[in-house]
């Protein structure tokens, strides 16, 4: 286990190679994205805009995914107030056992802005059932709402015929995802390769679904893209202050709202990820578990390489804070898949990866390395 | 090749168009200038607005539902009928929007009148209504004001061997209203032999339809309540009947 | 924007032209007098009624002279159903009556059958190009007389009973016997040719 | 206006907006079409029903085989109950959000979609576009509900269009329940002309945009029905359930009640307890609105059916109308506050609604009321037996209220489920 020499990103995230002299790729991207000329960036982008065609009928240019969230707020607002465009904006929910009181207020806010928006909610049951085969096959419980998530945008589009869509950052350039690199920055149609999306929806008929209760969880092939012309075009290439913490600073001066609790509770330092809903807070303590780094490393990360902070203070954010997550979220969650707290702990652990972390005698995971530095020698 | 026409048919009471039943039973369906708006964007050949109690009441054509109608700029033909007594009524009529006008009752009362009207505004502008049923001596003519039967008079047909009326609307009296019921013995009425009719009353299912407007006499088939109850009702009727008879259906497309 | 001014000389209501030409996206105006036609792009000559009175019509408002004139200075002109018969030389409906004599020719009553009334299909005698996309269409006709002019000025024949004019043309100013303001789609899409074609040519 | 006269057996007039024919007996189309209930053999229209839907049941491929536009309440869990359960379809729900959301019409849709396990779409039109079309429909036409009425009957038919699914299931035909527009076996079905007529009083969107008024195509754009072409396309069609089933909405809601825990509530201008309880203006201000247009309320409609269930006398009717029919509307603060208007303002507004048919002002009394009510005299003298109007009101239960522990606050997008509530 090494550690970025900018930030505190460890080489353990899959699908992300550091260069030799141990920069990860989103501080190389970071470097390089000081010397970008953002006016020219911002002129192609406009040149772009010009030549999208409404479809026969229609007033709506484009569609953008939205959970109400920070990105997604901002993402709507910069697309209609900057670019002059009429998007419309699809939102693929959680149930109502799941979805938070702060997300429907997110959902309501970004309607109360004017934007016109189309709410899809797949069975709450399925859902249910879904959640519960990922947890227990992957210890990752949002394989298929990811799937969802992700799918709901294209097949809107398709069914709506507005091929132009709209998304945030670009995995392969900010975070490391480097197969969803498509022709150029902003192309975003190899998304479909993205880590999230790479297990298919086919473990889910194994799991004993019928393909007809699946229809919000299947992700448009390229064959139907291409027949609807789609083009995602990720918004990250061209924002150049796009961040957790600008994002959030737009968000919240239009109405965002967000997570009241502490972040011993939830493992986030600020409350503005994640705020549509309990449970993937602690799919973060999971990934913690399992890659050694969890949404704490993810914000100190920006400030590192904004240097808006000192890698000791950094350290001891993600020592005090990674991977936290109050059981009441464990129980709640528990108790929506049927699962007990107990069956949920034995599972966990048997993913916990064991080179990152020992298991003591009292179920206690304690980890082997020291933020910053790696393992103990 | 002259094509044969569907024709849709509003009939109003009181200003509100209903679908009648046998004369004497009557179910509200809503304002006749929307039913007319709708037969028009669905592409029905001609549309015909009977007022069907202006002359008992006495009151003259409805020139406010012509002018509602007229107003709407229907891209269809429209035929008035209701109430129509003088030359006067009916160039009003037709100045006020209508393209033809149906006489009913002056058809029997006043022919005169009606010879002064085709002279004014030429024989294709004039269709006569007339109710038939069957009663043990043949075929007799309905008159619904006195609620009675009554024979054919010869002053009509004196119009209509002189061509004063361009076409006839020949109506199934008692099966209006009821599906698939119309007689088709009616279009052979001897009384109306060698002239242009119109088939009415009772008629809805694509194989009757054929069967009418293959009669050499028949130049169309009028559809009242039976168009009310599915949407695109004309189209799929126009596609459920030979190709080349009639006008071809069509779905309106928008460019916007 | 093309503006298409529609002469009112007080026969029947123009609902439907107005209706159909606004759709097509033209300006419309509406009037009988010089200063309003004068500024359009297209004159619509309507046809509602009878001959002698529609002449009667035109004269008492001085639109004999004003449209002859306009038809000299090539002004587009475009006659519908009896509008465009009142362009012939002159009329035998009750009589004999003279025409606006724009487009020669005389316009005599159907013999049998007596009238033609109901959607029929015009046929072109492929002279203008704009309208061959109408060929073979359908339209809907309402008249008991026909317009008889010299072969170079038919552009579309119909036949019922006998073979009659369905279109004449002569230089900007043509006529058509059937009512395409009637006639749904295929009458919307032939609107739009003919006044396109008068106003480039 | 034609002599205004009265039904013998329900208590609606010969001016009812959706047009009433009294026979030579004195009876309405509505009683007599309703008279057909208890004639039809329905258990052969229910085998009919049946065989209607079987082509569109489609087997295994990741497809929908209907659409069920669905609110939290009116029906909704009964259509779905009908469709899912018993025709075993699979549907996709979809709803246009009305924006005057009731916290219990928030939760009621959330358990539908629980109970019934079904994906759900819901178009929300942004709130700037909504407010600016109900400022118009409120100051041209005195209707505060045009836009939803037209936002609920063409989204269904859009998204059938968008998912190109070729069938939609609604409940009971309007006209053919209130005023016998139609026979059950005319078997009527969705028609873009009645939606123009009766459910849009004859204003289609692009009706709105008047020369004279403010409103864009951009702004009603979204509530115009899909072309005809789109429509053929996808071999559209819409089926009205109430064809096929006896409909008897009291006996469904409370069968829905006890399968699926839908809740009703009282509502304050009428004693039925179940139909409207997921919108705080319907029984309220839009009710006011409809009493100064039509000199009638909704209660009128709920009694004239239970008159025609045989669950109400008409004299019981007559004296729950005029008990109900006076009740001021409780959420005009709600109203004025979301639309950004003083309540003043709203009032010229309403009293501009007032038809001179049924309303007349006078110096001192102010508003003088002549409707419907005023003009059937004889009724309530005839004879007194009014069973206690307490006991009738307990035939129709309230499970919970329209706040449903929650302040009566306009509901944009909700949770609609918490643990204490749901169990």
């Amino acid at each position: 286990m090494k550690y970025c020499l900018r930030c505190l990103q460890p080489d353990t995230r899959p699908n992300t190679v550091f260069t030799e002299d141990g920069i990860c790729p989103a501080c190389i991207y970071y470097e390089q994205s000081k010397h970008i000329d953002w006016r020219e960036r911002y002129e192609q982008l406009t040149d772009l805009v010009e030549d999208i065609k409404r479809p026969h009928s229609q007033y709506f240019d484009c569609i953008i995914g939205v959970s109400g969230g920070k990105d997604s707020t901002r993402q709507a607002l910069w697309v209609r107030d900057k670019l002059g465009l009429n998007p419309l904006l699809v939102s693929l929910s959680y149930p109502p056992q799941q979805v938070s009181q702060l997300g429907v207020n997110n959902i309501s806010n970004l309607i109360e802005l004017g934007f016109d928006v189309l709410f899809s909610g797949p069975a709450p049951e399925t859902w249910r059932r879904l959640m519960r085969e990922s947890f227990l096959r992957f210890t990752n419980w949002a394989r298929s709402t990811e799937l969802a998530l992700f799918a709901s945008v294209p097949q809107m589009a398709i069914r709506y015929q507005i091929p132009t869509i709209f998304w945030g950052e670009n995995p392969a350039l900010q975070v490391g995802d480097t197969q969803t690199m498509g022709r150029n920055g902003y192309d975003g149609n190899n998304l479909r390769y993205s880590n999230t999306l790479s297990s298919g929806h086919a473990w889910m008929l194994e799991a004993g679904l019928k393909k007809d209760e699946l229809i919000p969880y299947i992700y448009p092939s390229v064959q139907e893209f291409d027949q609807s012309g789609i083009q995602i075009i990720y918004l990250g290439w061209f924002l150049g202050d796009w961040s957790l913490l600008t994002n959030a600073s737009y968000a919240c001066a239009n109405g965002l709202n967000i997570r009241p609790e502490a972040p011993l509770e939830q493992g986030d330092l600020y409350g503005i990820s994640n705020v549509d809903e309990d449970w993937h807070n602690m799919n973060q303590m999971i990934k913690y578990y399992k890659f050694g780094f969890g949404k704490v490393t993810e914000y100190v990360n920006e400030e590192l390489r904004a240097e808006t902070l000192t890698r000791q203070e950094a350290i001891r954010l993600v020592k005090r804070y990674d991977g936290r997550c109050h059981e009441r979220y464990i129980e709640s969650f528990c108790s929506f898949i049927g699962i007990s707290v107990d069956f949920f702990w034995s599972h966990v652990l048997k993913s916990v990866n064991s080179n990152l972390f020992e298991v003591t005698s009292n179920g206690h995971i304690q980890p082997k390395f020291d933020v910053g530095i790696g393992l103990h020698l | 090749m002259l094509k044969k026409r569907i024709v849709g048919v509003i009939t109003v009471k009181k200003g509100w168009a209903v679908q009648s039943i046998g004369y004497q039973r009557y179910l509200p369906l809503g304002r006749p200038e929307t039913i007319a708006e709708n037969l028009d964007r669905w592409g029905v050949d001609e549309i015909l607005i009977q007022s069907i109690d202006r002359s008992t009441a006495n009151q003259g054509p409805d020139y406010d539902l012509i002018y509602r109608l007229a107003s709407r700029g229907l891209n269809t033909p429209l035929v008035y009928g209701g109430g129509i007594k003088t030359r006067e009524h009916a160039t009003a009529v037709i100045s006020k929007g209508a393209d033809r006008i149906l006489v009913d009752a002056s058809f029997y009362d006043h022919p005169e009148e009606i010879r002064r009207m085709a002279s004014v505004l030429g024989a294709q502008a004039v269709i006569a209504s007339v109710p038939l049923l069957f009663t043990n001596s043949g075929i007799a003519l309905w008159d619904y004001r006195t609620q009675r039967s009554r024979g054919w008079p010869s002053a009509c047909a004196g119009l209509l061997t002189d061509s004063i009326v361009s076409e006839i609307l020949v109506i199934d009296k008692s099966h209006e209203g009821t599906p698939a019921s119309f007689d088709i013995s009616f279009l052979e009425t001897p009384f109306l032999r060698g002239s242009s009719l119109i088939a009415f009353g009772g008629i809805n299912k694509p194989c009757q339809i054929k069967d009418i407007l293959d009669m050499p006499d028949v130049t169309a088939v009028a559809i009242g309540n039976f168009l009310n109850y599915r949407e695109h009702a004309v189209q799929e009727l126009k596609h459920s009947l030979p190709k080349g008879s009639i006008r071809e259906p069509y779905y309106e497309l928008l460019h916007s | 924007m093309i503006t298409v001014g529609i002469v009112d000389y007080g026969a029947g209501n123009h609902a439907s032209v107005t209706h159909a030409l606004r759709q097509l996206g033209y300006k419309v105006r509406f009037g009988c007098s010089a200063d309003v036609l004068d500024m359009v792009d297209v004159i619509v000559l309507p046809g509602v009624g009878a001959y002698p009175s529609a002449m009667e019509g035109m004269e008492s408002r001085g639109l004999v002279k004003y449209l002859r004139k306009q038809a000299a200075q090539n002004r587009p002109m475009l006659g519908i159903c009896l509008g465009m018969q009142l362009l012939a030389t002159e009329g035998y409906e009750l009589g004999h009556t003279p025409g606006l004599d724009i487009i020669p020719g005389k316009v005599t009553p159907l013999r049998s059958p007596r009238w033609h009334i109901g959607w029929n299909s015009i046929e072109h005698k492929g002279r203008d190009p704009l309208l061959v996309e109408s060929d073979r269409e359908i339209f809907y006709f309402n008249h008991s007389f026909i317009f008889d002019a010299p072969e170079d000025y038919v552009v579309a024949v119909s036949h019922h009973g006998l073979q009659f004019n369905s279109i004449v043309r002569r230089g900007k100013v043509a006529g058509v016997q059937f009512h395409p303001e009637k006639s749904q789609l295929a009458g919307n899409r032939m609107l739009k040719n003919i006044i396109e074609s008068l106003y480039y040519a | 206006m034609t002599e205004l006269r009265f039904c013998k057996r329900c208590l609606y007039g010969s001016d009812h907006p959706l047009g009433l024919v009294l026979d030579d007996e004195g009876i309405c189309s509505g009683c007599r079409i309703h008279e057909e209930k208890d004639q039809l053999d329905w258990q052969e229209r229910w085998n009919k029903l049946r065989k209607l839907v079987q082509p569109y049941k489609s087997v295994g491929n990741a497809q929908y085989d209907c659409i069920i536009p669905v609110t939290g309440g009116q029906d909704s869990y009964f259509i779905v109950h009908t469709v899912k359960n018993l025709l075993g379809l699979k549907p996709l729900l979809v709803a246009y959000n009305k924006h005057f959301n009731t916290p219990l019409g928030i939760a009621n849709l959330a358990n539908l979609r629980i109970r019934f396990n079904c994906d759900i779409a819901i178009k929300n039109v942004g709130l700037r576009t909504v407010k600016k079309l109900t400022r118009s429909t409120l100051s041209q036409f005195s209707s505060i509900y045009w836009p939803i009425l037209a936002g609920h009957t063409v989204f269904p038919v859009e998204a059938a269009i968008r998912y190109k699914i070729p069938l939609i299931f609604w409940g009971a035909h309007q006209g053919l329940e209130q005023v016998g527009m139609f026979s059950h076996e005319h078997e009527v079905e969705m028609t873009r002309r009645y939606r123009k007529d009766h459910d849009l009083f004859g204003l289609e969107a692009d009706d709105l945009l008047s020369i004279f008024d403010t409103l864009t195509e951009s702004d009603i754009w979204q509530y115009r029905y899909p072309e005809d072409w789109q429509i053929k396309e996808v071999g559209l069609r819409g089926i009205y359930i109430g064809n096929y089933v006896r409909w008897d909405p009291k006996a469904q809601h409370e069968e829905m009640a006890r399968l699926y825990n839908y809740k009703g509530a009282h509502l304050n201008r009428t004693f039925d307890t179940y139909d409207y309880v997921d919108c705080f203006n319907y029984m309220d201000c839009h009710d006011i609105l409809k009493l100064f247009k039509h000199g009638y309320s909704k209660v009128t409609d709920h009694a004239c059916r239970e008159i025609r269930h045989r669950r109400l006398t008409r004299t019981q009717a007559e004296a729950l109308v005029r008990a109900y029919e006076k009740r001021k509307a409780r959420y005009i603060p709600q109203f004025c506050e979301w639309l950004g208007i003083p309540e003043e303002s709203l009032r010229f507004l309403l009293d501009r609604a007032r038809n001179q048919h049924y309303w007349y002002k006078q110096e001192r009394e102010g508003w003088v009321f002549q409707g419907w009510s005023t003009k059937r005299v004889n009724i309530l003298s005839e004879s007194q037996e009014t069973r206690g109007l307490t006991d009738i009101h307990a035939e129709f239960v309230a499970h919970s209220t329209l706040e449903h522990d929650h302040d009566p606050k306009y509901i944009v997008i909700g949770k609609g489920y918490s643990e204490k509530i749901s169990s």
